[in-house]
């Protein structure tokens, strides 16, 4: 029952904090409406969004956020760096061909957007099958490593939080 | 006071950063380069910047104001995609295929892909 | 001291829409444009953001919303033109 | 302010009257649209300017902008954008008709009874 | 019988031939004949009292505002012109009858007959110069029809409308003169008129009327130079000829002049113009018809030179002149009425009317020849008929009249009468003498009586006014110069006046020169071939053809098409009389202090500068014009947001992105390019046009800005009224909303019909035809990428939407108190559903879910009529608005307005406006071979090995 | 009790509009029944405000119970009353026409469109609110847009873009008069306009008279005045046969939105403007009467022809307007009622003929059509009645607007107004010649019968309403001299609207 009324967890959450936000005020009846809406619209929404992420541990997810802000913070300066002091000629950018195990089509656009938001790195494409990322780096003499810091670090936590 | 001075500095920190971000894109030679410029930069410019104004506004005016943090979400959320969008255009336009590493599968990169959906016309 | 601070991030912002127009006029290629004017929208919604801390007022997070999602759709918008053609195949 | 927002309506209404007398649909679509902007921020204008003054009513605002020319041009722009929704599939309408996107029609000396044509 | 009654009479003769136009000859001339008879009854009815000098009127308010009264008079004058109208008219009817082939439309005939007599008698009727007009030009207008009856016939559609063109440019003509002389008399009734002699020849506007007018009567009376006409109008059937050409319409000039003689007559203008005119037409038009070959035109040009006797008669000015006038009308209409059925009756057998080709018709056609005869002889004015009294007349009221010297008027004259002796002797000599031929087109014999009686009993009145002319016509004669002078008169016709009268000299001297003439017809004729001579078709062709290039190509060239330049004079006009209206007024330069201008906006300035300069340079490759336009819009809309507008930021940005789409959808089925085409001399001249555009309109609202309001602005109301009287904080929503709410409903409503107008545009473009057809062969231009739907796009997707959706409530929700509202809101949503079809394809989405984007129109726009509408319960008009507090635990307190729910009907309205638009171009793209996809998304995951 | 059918003629077409988009667009024969019984209804309700109107003083409507000036307020006066029972009138006869003649079954959407038309000519005459004007001008014309293209083809589509394309330049143009007038006045509403525009500083005239210019020149577009009246002869001769009917009242939205302002706002006796409109619509109607008759002649089709003589008609009653006298404004208002019925008609009857030849040029003769006889004859009573030849109520209206000219330039106008009318005469003497008298003379194959009597009775109610016109035009200048009267003397006009506030 629970679970037809909430196909998405995960939205009908954001959603709720999304709608406290917009409104500024944190006030019950605020709540109330939230959680109303918060169930209205992805029933309106669902036919979009059509199977079930699962997501048999939900709360990674917030240390894997924290982890990510962290990395975003301290890449951002070695871009900083890059971009101001390197000369041209000295950046040595590299195309990455990322393989990945994760499935759920959920897990795979969240470790896109990690190696995207973290600086020196975005994410250009996937291969035809989904199994391949293709990042491109601004500055990585060492491709190799990169592709293990990726795979280490981020997709292997979202394969626990994905299972 | 302490807050101030966080403000202050979460202020000048994002106005660095997004400046940078505007910079690298002029200053960068190649398209992919430039892509990381502000794709990053000035994410965290207008991200710090947010920040900055939920603490003046919420904690030293006291206006119990939290809707910023909502457009940093979006931002952040937005971005990557953004971004694959526009490497995806350059990859389909304007970068040499032959540079692209293999995908090591059995099948190519999907911007480069023949479109299924599209046979070509006989005539 | 915010007062400072706002200044030279208006400048800092000011600036980097001057060098986004920049690149917007010279590109050379249109993913240069597009990357431009998505900067651009980002780098408005940082002097808004600003000017809500001048004027200690949040008169104006609607319009930043609307500015990062529209921003994002049409910069989406002009990718998928210049990719596919069509963009709601 | 008010020499900027002048000139910006006269650098905005001259850039939307170069491109309408321009002899193809598209570049005149978009002069349409650069005189909607101009003509928008004329209206608004013509409530004379204010900063910081937005027109919410509060107990704190020192003052208000002038909210009538606010909501004409709020009319004005989604009229326009009707007429430019419409103008534009029209145009594509007429490109596909006839192959040929040019808004002068002289090439059609004195037309014939329509929906007739080869 | 009233004699409104009796004018109407003919034009309800008209109506039944018209309505059974397949009845047949019989039954449409039999029911024509009896209302002519029944109108002819009621003038015979009214005879007595007119003879005894009474005047008939009727008189009904028509348009009194104008002085158009349908006032009817019968006089002395109308008396004549109306019992000749209708007895010939009826005449006419029987001989039509017969002279009409059974595949003629009888019945059309018959109708435009009734109406020209109907026009006819009302201009002889009319007590009004207004509604004298209206009759007026209803003969030119019937005439047109009646002479271009036969269609087939090249001769006869030029010869109607040259006739249409003369004498309707006489009527327009006639119609200054006739509103100058009502204005200079105060009315326009006649009898008032009439009555104002002296004032009317005192004023300033007399020549100018008195020219109008006659140019009206001279066209319609073919007089020099505007005689051309009648000829080509011989096109016409015989009836046609006879009634219109001879007896009545060409005569309606001559009324005319009559029935304004008293009022226009007697100054040296008149005498000069009038006489003048009638005196050459006289003997101009005689010449000519000497020469004519073609029976008709021989009368037709003889009738010119009658009216021109006439016409010259009443420009003396003198009443025995008048008297003269009136007298030959009634010959006239007799003799020539009579000739024109015969030659109708020599065509009708002979099946030619050409003279050369007849002769000896005598012997074939005894009674026809006998009729000939007698209305020849009087024509030529031979004794004893009547033709020789009105000459006679004539010839003695020439003879004193003061005419650049004192004989040249009566040698000039008797000219005339000479030439009109010799043609006729030509008519009947070279068509009934001589020998037999056997080389006639058709063996001719007389015809029966319904075609001869009408010109036989014609003929009779010839010789017994001739004979007895104070018996058979003096009455009438009597009566008509009553009218026409104003003055009872007495006529004394004799037909013998002893050998004294000079004019029994000219006349003899006429018919002997007449008959020399005749003698030397061949050489003449021969000498006269030779003769260059302008010939008045080529003239009026010469005329009307060149005007008619002219036009067309003045037409073609102004109206070829070019929106481009329509658009330049247009842009230049506005800016030239805005000019001019700026530098004809007093101007103030406005003392408003200026708002500080800040680093902000001041870059925003340069960045609007650049992006306008970038659209323009750049224009020629459309997708990058398209960015810069972007960031034009996202400035304007930053430059809202700043300048204390954010709802109008909001809608600006909102519209963009959807503008964008919708251009960017179409670009994608247009050309990518816009070629160079324009000169540079036309890139300047277009460059300059819009420097003073963008130089009026900046140069305006600066004036504009820098002075304060004349009055204090309304909007002042609105700030004040804005919580207490709409409920809300947010003053412009509740200007939306509430104080121009209606404003609101209207432009929702077009939102609604840009949809309409785009999805029947839609459904007409894929119908079949050349789109359709390009369409299904459509190859895209550019290479496309693969992976329509990459896998982190769908994915994001499925979060942003709904929190999209959710800000679209919120918008919705807040609109009132703080800036957002129903517009807004609607089209957020429907931005969020643009990315959920960039993301999974429209199809697949809309296959999803089934929007009724036409519902949501219809039902939008009845939300905002029903609120509307609603306040008509409380009594209230349309669109006042209510609102209240409830308060609903555990949620707070919150406001419950009808405008939220007008609001509403905004926010479905635009919604599904967008959709259906997107909708219908995404129905192009299919029709163009794009495909849609079954699953979310392109990429098999995990199932790369099946491949 | 304010009287509330003020507003039907706007809510009533629009609702039903509405309603058949939602549930009836799949059923045609709904659609013509529900169109049809709203044009009657319409109908009805025009003429009980035509009655009142005549007997009431002006009135006006507060929508939202707002007081003037701050509300948008309808204001039904004489006038406003007579422009909306023309547009019903003639939308009925339009409609009824295009049922006939199947018309409305050749695109989508085409008995919404007419009832959105409705609604927006309806509310542009009633409004008395200058911006609101704007708003029901801008449904009017995208109204127009979608029935101008209704059933496609190349060249209809493409002269669709440009129509379009000048009228947004218009909008535009309106909307940079309108705020003008409000940056000067801050007012919208047209009484109040009144009120202030008659005691405005010195130092704001140059900017009122540009304001007023400018708006002036927004109507003359719409009104077809040289050299704004391009628009015209593509798009009337492209347009379906009933559209370019209806569109014929499209063009007196801009006379009567000049007679409105030109008596209202900016009277002669107004200081600030004085004679400056007048002077500035005389010359441009003289050319425009003289455009559209040399059009008339000059024209190679028959659409075009018919374009250009309603060109020449609203150059003919432009002429009256400018003269800005009750006198020649009643003659105006006569002229303007005859000049739209006698339009469409000849409208439609060219749509009778193009449908039953191959094409309408001018330049070749075809044979004859069937029913050419009937056809013939509605043509020559419309050219008649166009080309103002008697019996009909354009001899009327011609005579009345020359009989009020006076002054200096009567010379210059009467020639005008004569030597053009006799330039149309030849003009249309010659196209029916060509059409229905040549086709006799032409060989080849017949063309194609049609019966379509609704049609047919359609044009036939449009020459009857002429007729009617002709005969009943001693009462109908009772009306029209009040309303005249009425117009010049707008104090019971701003008496209407109980303008409130400091002012
Ligand atoms: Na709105
Ligand atoms: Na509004």
């Amino acid at each position: 029952m629970l679970s037809r009324l909430y196909p998405h967890p995960a939205l009908s959450m954001t959603l709720v904090l999304t709608w406290m936000l917009l409104v500024n005020e944190f006030k019950l009846g605020s709540l109330v409406f939230a959680v109303f809406l918060a169930t209205v619209i992805p029933l309106l929404t669902a036919p979009y969004w059509p199977g079930r992420a699962a997501m048999p541990r939900p709360l990674s997810l917030i240390s894997y956020v924290l982890i990510v802000i962290w990395d975003i913070l301290i890449a951002s300066l070695t871009a900083a760096k890059v971009i101001l002091f390197y000369r041209d000629k000295d950046i040595q950018s590299a195309w990455i061909a990322v393989p990945i195990d994760l499935k759920s089509p959920e897990a795979i656009m969240i470790l896109g957007a990690t190696i995207t938001l973290t600086p020196g790195t975005v994410t250009a494409d996937v291969s035809s099958c989904g199994r391949v990322l293709l990042v491109h780096a601004l500055h990585a003499p060492d491709t190799d490593a990169v592709r293990d810091e990726i795979k280490s670090r981020y997709e292997a936590r979202l394969k626990r939080i994905f299972g | 006071m302490i807050w101030e001075i966080l403000v202050t500095a979460l202020i000048v920190i994002g106005a660095t950063f997004g400046l940078i971000g505007s910079f690298g894109m002029v200053k960068l030679r190649d398209p992919l380069q430039r892509l990381h410029a502000p794709s990053k930069a000035t994410t965290i410019g207008v991200g710090v910047s947010l920040v900055a104004a939920v603490i003046e506004l919420a904690i030293i005016e006291k206006q119990q104001t939290w809707q910023e943090l909502l457009v940093v979400m979006f931002l952040f959320a937005t971005t990557p995609i953004t971004a694959l969008y526009l490497a995806k255009v350059n990859i389909h336009r304007t970068v040499d295929r032959t540079t692209l590493p293999p995908t090591g599968v059995n099948t190519g990169w999907s911007t480069l892909a023949e479109d299924p959906a599209q046979p070509p016309k006989d005539s | 001291m915010i007062e400072m601070a706002l200044n030279y991030a208006f400048g800092c912002f000011g600036i980097g829409l001057i060098l986004n127009l920049a690149v917007l006029v010279r590109g050379p290629n249109a993913s240069d444009r597009l990357l431009a004017l998505d900067t651009m929208v980002v780098n408005m919604i940082a002097l808004l953001v600003l000017y809500s801390i001048r004027i200690h007022s949040t008169q104006t997070f609607e319009v930043t919303m609307l500015f990062a999602m529209t921003g994002f759709v049409s910069t989406v918008a002009f990718c998928k033109y210049l990719l596919r053609g069509s963009l709601i195949e | 302010m008010e020499l900027l927002v002048a000139s910006a309506v006269g650098m905005m209404t001259a850039a939307g009257v170069y491109l309408i007398l321009r002899q193809r649909t598209f570049p005149v679509i978009v002069g349409l649209a650069f005189l909607s902007y101009a003509v928008n921020v004329f209206i608004f204008a013509s409530g004379r300017l204010a900063v910081d003054l937005p027109p919410i009513l509060s107990k704190t605002a020192p003052g208000y902008a002038d909210p009538l020319t606010q909501a004409l041009v709020l009319t004005a722009i989604v009229i326009s954008f009707g007429m430019t929704a419409v103008i534009v599939m029209m145009s594509l309408g007429a490109y596909l008709e006839s192959g040929d996107d040019r808004i002068d029609m002289t090439d059609t000396d004195d037309t014939d009874y329509p929906g007739k044509d080869a | 019988m009233s004699l409104a009654l009796i004018a109407a009479l003919p034009f309800l003769g008209a109506l039944l031939p018209g309505l059974m136009i397949r009845s047949g000859r019989n039954a449409a001339a039999g029911f024509a004949a009896f209302f002519n008879f029944m109108a002819l009854l009621g003038i015979a009815l009214h005879t007595p009292a007119v003879l005894r000098g009474e005047v008939i009127l009727a008189q009904f308010d028509w348009l009194p505002s104008l002085g158009l009264n349908a006032n009817f008079r019968l006089d002395g004058l109308g008396l004549l012109f109306a019992g000749l109208i209708l007895g010939i008219g009826l005449l006419i009817n029987f001989y039509a009858r017969a002279y009409l082939s059974k595949s003629d439309p009888a019945g059309q005939f018959y109708t435009y007959l009734m109406l020209f007599q109907g026009a006819m008698l009302g201009i002889v009727l009319s007590d009004n110069i207004l509604l004298l007009l209206v009759f007026w030009e209803m003969t030119s207008l019937s005439s047109f029809l009646l002479i271009g009856y036969w269609k087939h016939l090249p001769e006869g559609r030029q010869g109607a409308r040259m006739a249409l063109a003369v004498t309707g440019a006489g009527g327009l003509a006639m119609i200054g003169g006739m509103l100058i002389l009502g204005n200079i008399a105060g009315s326009y009734d006649l009898s008032v008129i009439l009555t104002q002699k002296a004032a009317i020849q005192a004023s300033d506007w007399y020549l100018p009327a008195l020219i109008l007018i006659l140019l009206g009567a001279f066209t319609k009376s073919a007089q020099f130079p505007f005689h051309f006409w009648l000829p080509h109008a011989m096109a016409a059937p015989t009836p046609v000829s006879a009634y219109l050409h001879s007896a009545t319409m060409v005569k309606a000039g001559l009324f005319l002049m009559a029935r304004m003689w008293p009022v226009l007559a007697g100054t040296p203008e008149w005498f000069w113009i009038v006489a003048t005119t009638g005196l050459v037409t006289m003997i101009m038009a005689a010449k000519i018809a000497l020469f004519k070959n073609d029976l008709k035109a021989l009368l037709a040009f003889s009738t010119v030179s009658h009216l021109g006797l006439i016409t010259m008669l009443l420009g003396f000015g003198t009443k025995a002149a008048a008297m003269a006038a009136v007298f030959h009308i009634i010959n006239h209409a007799t003799f020539k009425a009579a000739l024109f059925m015969t030659a109708g009756i020599v065509d009708h057998e002979a099946h030619t009317r050409d003279i050369t080709r007849l002769g000896g018709l005598r012997t074939l056609m005894p009674i026809t020849f006998g009729i000939a005869s007698i209305a020849t002889l009087s024509m030529a004015g031979l004794p004893p008929l009547n033709g020789f009294l009105s000459k006679e007349m004539m010839l003695e009221e020439a003879s004193h009249t003061l005419w650049l010297t004192p004989w040249a008027m009566g040698a000039l004259a008797t000219i005339g009468a000479l030439f009109s002796v010799a043609y006729s002797f030509r008519l009947l000599g070279h068509t009934f003498f001589g020998p037999v031929r056997d080389d006639y087109p058709h063996t001719p014999h007389d015809p029966g009586f319904g075609l001869w009686g009408a010109p036989a009993l014609l003929t009779v009145l010839v010789v017994v006014i001739g004979l007895a002319p104070m018996t058979a016509a003096a009455w009438l004669v009597d009566a008509a110069t009553s009218a026409v002078t104003g003055e009872p008169v007495h006529a004394h016709i004799k037909l013998w006046h002893g050998l004294e009268p000079l004019a029994l000299w000219m006349s003899v001297f006429a018919v002997g020169g007449g008959l020399v003439l005749f003698g030397l017809h061949r050489p003449l004729l021969a000498l006269w071939d030779r003769t260059p001579r302008p010939d008045a078709k080529r003239i009026f062709d010469g005329i009307i053809e060149p005007f008619a290039a002219l036009s067309r190509g003045l037409t073609g060239a102004l109206h070829d098409g070019a929106l481009t330049r329509y658009m330049a004079i247009g842009v230049l006009a506005i800016v030239a009389l805005g000019g001019y209206a700026f530098v004809s007024g007093a101007h103030l330069p406005g003392t408003r202090a200026m708002t500080r201008i800040d680093i902000v906006p001041a870059s925003g300035w340069i960045l609007l500068l650049c992006a306008t300069i970038g659209v323009i340079v750049a224009h020629r490759n459309r997708f990058v014009a398209l960015v810069m336009l972007g960031v034009v819009g996202l400035i304007v809309s930053v430059g809202f947001a700043y300048l204390s507008a954010p709802d109008l930021a909001l809608t600006q940005i909102s519209v963009e992105v959807v503008t964008i789409v919708l251009l960017l959808l179409a670009l994608n089925f247009l050309p990518k390019a816009t070629p160079r085409e324009s000169s540079t001399p036309r890139r300047l001249r277009d460059g300059a046009i819009a420097g003073v555009a963008g130089l009026g309109a900046g140069g305006l609202i600066y004036a504009l800005m820098m002075r304060d309001f004349a009055f204090p602005s309304i909007a002042g109301f609105h700030l004040a009224n804005a919580k207490t009287g709409g409920g809300g904080t947010n003053v412009v929503n509740v200007i939306l909303v509430d104080f121009r709410g209606y404003d609101t409903f209207g432009e929702i409503i077009v939102l609604g019909i840009a949809a309409l107008v785009i999805f029947a545009l839609t459904e007409a473009i894929l119908r079949g035809g050349p789109a359709n057809d390009r369409l299904l062969n459509w190859t895209p231009r550019a290479s496309q990428s693969g992976d329509r739907h990459p896998v982190m796009m769908v994915v994001a997707t499925r979060m942003i939407f709904p929190i999209f959706v959710m800000v679209g409530v919120f918008i919705f929700l807040r609109g009132h108190n703080l800036p957002g509202g129903g517009f807004v809101a609607g089209l957020i949503v429907a931005i969020a559903l643009v990315l959920q079809y960039m993301a999974s394809g429209f199809a697949w989405a809309a296959a999803r879910q089934k929007l009724e984007y036409h519902a949501m129109i219809g039902f939008g726009v009845l939300i905002a009529a029903a609120t509307g509408a609603g306040s008509w319960l409380a009594g209230r008009p349309f669109m006042t608005t209510n609102y209240t507090y409830i308060h609903l635990p555990p949620l707070e307190e919150f406001e419950l307005a009808t405008a939220a729910l007008f609001d509403l009907g905004v926010f479905l309205t635009v919604l599904g406006a967008v959709l259906l638009a997107l909708s219908s171009i995404s129905r192009i793209a299919t029709r163009a071979g794009e495909q849609s996809n079954a699953e979310p998304l392109d990429l098999v995951l995990g199932k790369e090995e099946a491949r | 009790m304010m009287s509330h059918w003020i507003i039907v003629p706007v809510v009533l077409p629009a609702v039903v509009g509405a309603l058949i988009v939602l549930i009836m667009r799949h059923d045609l024969v709904l659609q013509r029944v529900f169109a049809l019984a709203t044009g009657l209804a319409t109908a009805a309700i025009a003429g009980g405000l035509l009655w009142s109107a005549s007997v009431h003083p002006a009135e006006a409507y507060f929508l939202g119970n707002w007081p003037a000036p701050f509300g948008i307020v309808l204001v039904l006066d004489r006038l406003s009353a007579m422009m909306v029972a023309l547009t019903v009138a003639l939308w009925l006869a339009v409609q009824l026409y295009a049922i006939g003649s199947n018309w409305d079954s050749r695109g989508r959407h085409f008995h919404a469109l007419m009832l959105f038309q409705l609604m927006g000519l309806c509310g542009a005459f009633l409004t008395g609110d200058a911006f609101n004007l704007f708003v029901f001008f801008e449904v009017l014309l995208i109204a127009s847009y979608g029935l101008m293209i209704h059933d496609g083809g190349r060249d209809r589509l493409r002269a669709g873009v440009q129509y379009i394309a000048y009228n947004l330049v218009g909008s535009t143009l309106f909307l940079f008069a309108l705020a003008s007038i409000y940056a000067v006045t801050g007012t919208l509403n047209m009484a109040d306009l009144a009120v202030k525009v008659a005691i405005l500083p010195e130092g704001d005239v140059a900017l009122i008279r540009v304001a007023g210019v400018l708006l002036m020149l927004v109507f003359a577009i719409k009104g077809a005045l040289v050299p704004l009246h391009f628009w015209l002869p593509a798009t009337y001769s492209l347009a379906p046969g009933p559209v370019a009917a209806l569109f014929a009242v499209m063009t007196k939205v801009g006379a009567y939105a000049i007679i409105r302002t030109c008596t209202l706002i900016f009277p002669p006796a107004t200081p600030a403007t004085g004679t400056l409109f007048a002077d500035l619509l005389l010359p441009a109607a003289l050319v425009t009467l003289t455009l559209g008759a040399i059009g008339v002649i000059g024209a190679k089709t028959l659409s075009r022809l018919v374009a250009f003589a309603v060109i020449a008609s609203m150059g003919t009653l432009f002429i009256a307007i400018s003269r800005f006298d009750p006198q020649s404004t009643a003659a105006a208002l006569y002229y303007l009622v005859h000049s739209t019925l006698a339009g469409a008609a000849l409208f439609l009857i060219a749509d009778l003929v193009s449908d039953r030849r191959a094409h309408d040029r001018l330049t070749e003769s075809l044979p004859p059509i069937a029913r050419s006889g009937l056809i013939a004859t509605l043509f020559f009573g419309a050219a008649v009645a166009i080309a103002g030849m008697p019996p009909l109520s354009g001899f009327l209206g011609k005579l009345l607007i020359l009989d009020a000219t006076r002054g200096a330039l009567l010379p210059l106008i009467w020639t005008v107004v004569l030597a053009t009318s006799l330039i149309t005469i030849v003009g249309f003497s010659r196209a029916g010649s060509v059409l229905f008298w040549k086709a006799h003379a032409s060989t080849g194959e017949p063309a194609e019968t049609k019966d379509e009597p609704l049609a047919v009775a359609a044009v036939i109610l449009l020459l009857a309403a002429l007729a009617a016109m002709t005969v009943a035009a001693g009462p109908i200048m009772a009306y029209l001299g009040g309303t005249a009267a009425q117009l010049y003397d707008p104090a019971g006009y701003i008496a209407a609207n109980a303008l409130q506030g400091a002012n």
